[in-house]
């Protein structure tokens, strides 16, 4: 699975902790590795074209990439540990920003092992509106993993296009909850607005015009023959490597493994929706493309079913809402828009643990929250779907040309901030 | 056998592809819509929902402090200021991350959202809005409207995705 | 949901696992439902991941420590779950503890190669020695990191108050 | 009329200056460069959605935004990094832009009109052309950078891609027209009534695919493959030396069109050769606009394609353009024995 020949080569091309180039440093490309062989050292990032906020470290045997070691790290912001000095409620807005773009579907889990420990269950109706806003923000998510990878091999026109459309996404997004990306909609107990007012015709339309576009989004950049040139047969993933290295997400559905957290964990309105979930064969760069976009269209399929069904009732959690005072009550009642009672700062949940998964865009989210029956957790552990996907970083480019290399990148939707949490 | 295969395997289906590829270009190069919104000439109207820069009716607070409290980003802080008795909420626009927990906790809803977001400031220390008057009550407008930009509505379209037509 | 299979659940697991790891297991128990913690000495834990694995659950989705520092120990554990049909709504916990001060564990990534960046995680985060570990390099944090390894409840975070007065500074 | 001037306007009108450095040359090259990559990044924006750049003129559609960058460029500091060759660092894109410019002495600009009247322009031009990789190579060399030195070898990579179909499709349509002078070819198509690409469509669609191999066109921009090797050989370049260089990639390209329309379509026709000799100009215009609008064609492929990667567009050169530029070889020789 992981050559240890190559890994033990890391300390002697000089790059480690330690080794500083002096000015004046006469530049030498070419490093040996532990056989001796001369290998070219490039590093793409952490500022480069297309590196995103990481680096990675790649060494070239001619055009063929012999090892690339992810080198993560870039944009960590201590969540873990943040979130030990925070009330459970306020690092919900927190965790969002691992991924700003899927901010929906990175929280939920969370608010789902505190609801858990608390022993709440939000009402029906706002299961509902939490899988209404999870299923935009993971067709907002995957196309703007679309567009990175038009932009890594420099289709600009994918970019454009799947960051223009993906602003349709975020509009409805944004009329919902009331901001663009960073939501903050699901809170324990439940969500924190109703739906408003005209929103089914309007997601209605968005859902024919991207019908309509990904139509268009195939012809220029899918099965536009350099695309497939490209991407075909790159970067192959076996069906059993993805098991073993516990891929996540599209990834590891193009492997050919038939697993959705979604499935798995029956939350929110999913037992009760009728999806598929896609999965290919071929486990190469443009099998992980054909299964995002195959996503989109059923992530679409979920948004009317939702909006079909949507039941009637309370959009937050009974016992919460009787803490608040009957005036505001009325005031929730009116605008549809939740009040917070106080006691909400401070949720208490009893001691002991409680773990979460839940399926975003980019795969799934595990979430382990430790409580000692403090306001505060003691410690939650966040593993990203990105962090997860690292690995294949190396796994899949090894012994590809130097100019697959963002191809890769680009086809399992790394996200840098959600890796380095 | 897939397109993809096809694409590869025969040359004349590629053509095909190919074809289809920059007819799909010259299309949109003689199409009509564009997506993008010409800020600052046109401002797109946000609309009452929307969670934008926040608004304090001192008038009606009642200094319970649950605001700063449950304040994320330690944004909001409750302000003694000199000659005043009670103290109010300030916010400092350097850390606030327009969560909103702030407008939800209110009890007497004397926090509320503006659908403004397009406020600059010289300095660091104009960031931060204390509970005077004139700043942290005042009433928001987007810097581009008042300099006469147009006022947009978005709308969903079946064709164009979103149009935004002015006001 | 035709399409999908059903998403039947392995009944039993409990006994499963009090079968296959209850000769080296110190207590097995069933958390919450579908989550179950399976407690094992150090030394055990290779031959407990391995039959683990031989059950389906072939990959970890986080290895992590938890800092207990009342009673001086810390808790390594391992989460593993599984794409099995039947086994993919579970969560086993695998996990030890061992003294604070000096942590050791061995590495499980021979078994679980999935576990290899959060176990690099938790040796940076947390201190925790996993032994046989092939690539303990930073990963997270800058390379020249030196100091109590950031999630040890020792390292600790000043946390501002919400009230300010301004009486006293005259500042504005 | 102006008496002390007219010498002056004489000595412009005369092929062997104007040919080089009015029309086609640099002046009308320049102009060129500027309107076509404001109008490759207009195009691009339009596919795209977009407006492209606007808010420099905004009256004519941002077309001055040019003018703005190539200010930009020369007010720029150019940096010299420590690690570079400086001699070699600092001649090559003087040395590129040259080479590029050398062929127009030998392109017609009109009937009879060119700078140095040879009777073996083709080979001449295409030869002039396949220097500047040597020169790309160099600068790659000589910027000493990782980036610089991968670019450079996949531009000598892409150079033996693309080169030997460019000539050889080249030299089938030559072969029909059983001249090597780019005039005479003009002349050869007028008598015969039809465009070159009617008589020998492979070789025309060979010679057009290999000439956005050769100017780094998409789908074939691997050597400056932004994506993983940052600008390749030109990744050290700022200011107006980066301003030389890639202004160079697309004077090459507006020379090949050149080349291109008049092998291929029919050049200044169809103006009539009485007429084009009375008023040369006429002439010009019409070749101009010709090249002009396959240009546009040319830079609007930004808005459709990816990039290939290196070793694909090599296949496609060697696997596929070169035993079709052979096919059009043979056509040619086919269409010459069956007398057509």
């Amino acid at each position: 699975m992981t050559s240890q020949g190559s890994r033990s080569s890391e300390t002697d091309m000089g790059y480690g902790p330690g080794t500083i180039k002096e000015p004046g440093f006469r530049y030498r490309p070419m490093g040996r590795d532990a056989e001796g062989m001369e290998l070219y050292e490039i590093f793409i990032g952490p500022q480069h074209p297309a590196s995103g906020h990481m680096r990675i470290v790649v060494r070239l045997d001619g055009d063929i990439i012999v090892n690339a070691d992810p080198d993560i790290g870039y944009v960590h912001r201590t969540m873990e540990k943040l979130s030990e000095t925070r009330e459970y409620l306020k690092s919900i807005p927190l965790f969002e920003r691992a991924t700003i773009i899927d901010s929906a579907n990175i929280t939920w889990p969370y608010v789902r092992a505190v609801e858990q420990m608390l022993g709440v269950e939000a009402p029906l109706r706002a299961k509902y509106l939490r899988t209404l806003l999870a299923e935009i923000n993971r067709i907002s998510s995957h196309l703007y993993g679309f567009g990175l990878t038009g932009i890594f091999i420099n289709h600009s026109t994918m970019y454009m296009w799947s960051f223009g459309d993906r602003e349709i996404w975020v509009q409805l997004a944004e009329e919902l909850t009331g901001a663009r990306l960073t939501h903050t909609y699901i809170i324990p107990g439940g969500v924190r607005r109703d739906l408003p007012q005209g929103f089914k015709e309007k997601a209605l339309k968005a859902i024919r015009y991207m019908e309509r576009r990904l139509e268009d989004y195939m012809k220029i950049f899918v099965y536009n023959p350099v695309t497939v040139a490209r991407f075909r047969e790159v970067g192959v993933l076996t069906k059993n490597d993805a098991s073993r290295l516990g891929i996540v997400g599209p990834n590891l559905r193009a492997s050919g493994v038939h697993y959705d957290a979604r499935i798995a964990e029956k939350y929110g309105a999913y037992p009760e929706l009728d999806f598929e979930i896609p999965v290919m064969e071929e486990g190469d760069s443009l099998a992980r493309l054909l299964v995002r976009i195959e996503e989109i269209k059923q992530s679409m399929r979920i948004i009317k079913q939702v909006l079909d069904k949507m039941p009637q009732g309370p959009f937050f959690a009974d016992k919460y809402m009787r803490l608040i005072p009957p005036a505001l009550r009325k005031h929730v009642a009116e605008t549809g828009r939740i009040k917070l009672p106080g006691a909400f700062i401070r949720l208490k949940p009893p001691a002991g643990e409680a773990v979460a998964r839940g399926e975003m865009g980019h795969g799934e989210v595990f979430y382990h929250i430790v409580s000692t029956g403090d306001t505060k957790p003691y410690r939650v552990r966040i593993i990203t779907p990105a962090f997860r996907n690292v690995v294949l970083f190396r796994h899949l480019t090894r012994g590809a040309r130097f100019m697959d290399l963002p191809v890769i990148y680009g086809s399992i939707d790394y996200f840098p901030p959600e890796g380095d949490r | 056998m897939s397109i993809a295969d096809r694409i590869r395997r025969n040359p004349l289906y590629s053509l095909k592809m190919h074809a289809a590829a920059i007819a799909t270009g010259l299309r949109y190069l003689f199409a009509k819509p564009r997506m993008t919104v010409r800020y600052p000439e046109y401002v797109i109207d946000l609309g009452r929902n929307y969670r934008g820069m926040i608004r304090l009716h001192k008038d009606k607070c009642i200094s319970c402090s649950l605001c700063a409290q449950v304040c994320p980003a330690s944004a909001m802080k409750m302000y003694k200021l000199p000659g005043e008795k009670k103290m109010y909420p300030g916010i400092n626009y350097q850390r606030c991350i327009f969560c909103g927990f702030c407008v939800d906790i209110c009890p007497v809803n004397a926090l509320e959202h503006t659908p403004v977001h397009d406020i600059a400031e010289e300095d660091m220390e104009g960031m931060i809005y204390l509970p005077l008057p004139g700043r942290f009550d005042r009433e928001w407008k987007s810097p581009a409207e008042e300099e006469g930009g147009r006022k947009v509505k978005v709308e969903f379209d079946e064709e164009e995705g979103l149009k935004h037509e002015p006001e | 949901m035709p399409q999908n299979p059903p998403g039947a659940v392995r009944m039993g697991l409990l006994e499963d696992l009090k079968e296959k790891l209850g000769d080296i297991a110190a207590e097995i128990r069933e958390e919450k439902p579908n989550y179950y913690s399976v407690r094992v000495e150090a030394s055990s834990l290779v031959e407990a991941a391995r039959r683990l694995v031989e059950m389906g659950f072939d990959h970890v989705a986080s290895v992590e420590g938890v800092d207990w520092i009342k009673e001086k120990e810390m808790e390594v554990s391992w989460h593993a779950e599984s794409y099995e049909p039947d086994l993919k709504s579970i969560i086993i916990k695998l996990y030890t503890r061992v003294p604070r001060d000096d942590p050791r564990v061995p590495t499980l990534i021979d078994v679980w190669p999935s576990a290899e960046f959060p176990e690099r995680e938790t040796w940076e985060m947390l201190g925790v020695v996993f032994e046989g570990h092939p690539d303990l390099r930073h990963l997270l944090l800058p390379s020249d990191y030196e100091g109590i390894p950031p999630l040890r409840k020792d390292y600790r975070i000043k946390v501002e108050g919400f009230i300010v007065d301004l009486t006293r500074q005259q500042k504005q | 009329m102006l008496g002390p001037l007219d010498p002056l306007i004489n000595f412009i009108l005369e092929p062997y200056f104007f040919s080089p450095f009015i029309y086609p040359g640099l002046t009308i090259g320049l102009v060129v460069l500027l309107t076509l990559i404001w109008a490759e990044r207009k195009m691009a924006a339009k596919v795209q959605l977009r407006y492209g750049p606007l808010y420099v003129s905004k009256q004519i559609g941002g077309a001055l935004q040019m003018i703005a960058d190539a200010l930009r460029f020369f007010f720029q500091e150019p940096i010299i990094p420590r690690q570079v060759d400086k001699i070699v660092f600092l001649a090559t894109p003087a040395l590129a832009l040259t080479v590029t410019v050398l062929p127009f002495i030998f392109i017609p600009a009109a009937p009879s009109y060119v700078g140095v009247a040879v009777s073996y322009s083709l080979p001449l031009v295409l030869a002039l052309g396949a220097l500047i990789p040597v020169v790309i190579i160099l600068m790659a060399w000589g910027a000493n950078n990782k980036f610089t030195l991968v670019g450079g070898i996949r531009e000598a990579f892409m150079t033996v891609g693309y080169e030997v179909a460019l000539f050889i499709s080249a030299f089938a349509a030559a072969l029909y027209y059983k001249t090597l002078d780019l005039s005479v070819m003009v002349e050869k198509q007028a008598s015969l009534g039809l465009p070159g690409i009617i008589i020998n469509p492979i070789a025309g669609f060979v010679f057009f695919v290999a000439m956005l191999m050769a100017s780094s066109k998409l789908p074939f921009d691997i050597v400056e493959g932004e994506q993983e090797i940052v600008a390749g050989p030109f990744t050290e370049y700022s200011g107006i030396l980066y301003g030389l260089v890639m202004g160079a990639s697309y004077l090459y390209l507006y020379v090949l069109m050149l080349v291109f329309v008049e092998m291929f379509l029919s050049g200044w026709l169809p103006v009539i050769h009485g007429l084009g000799s009375i008023y040369p100009a006429l002439g010009g215009v019409m070749l101009f606009v010709k090249t002009y609008i396959l240009l546009l064609f040319a830079v609007f492929l930004r808005g459709v394609y990816g990039r290939y990667r290196l070793d694909q567009a090599l296949s496609l050169g060697w696997r596929r353009l070169v035993p079709l530029s052979l096919i059009a070889a043979l056509w040619s020789f086919g269409l010459l024995i069956a007398g057509v």
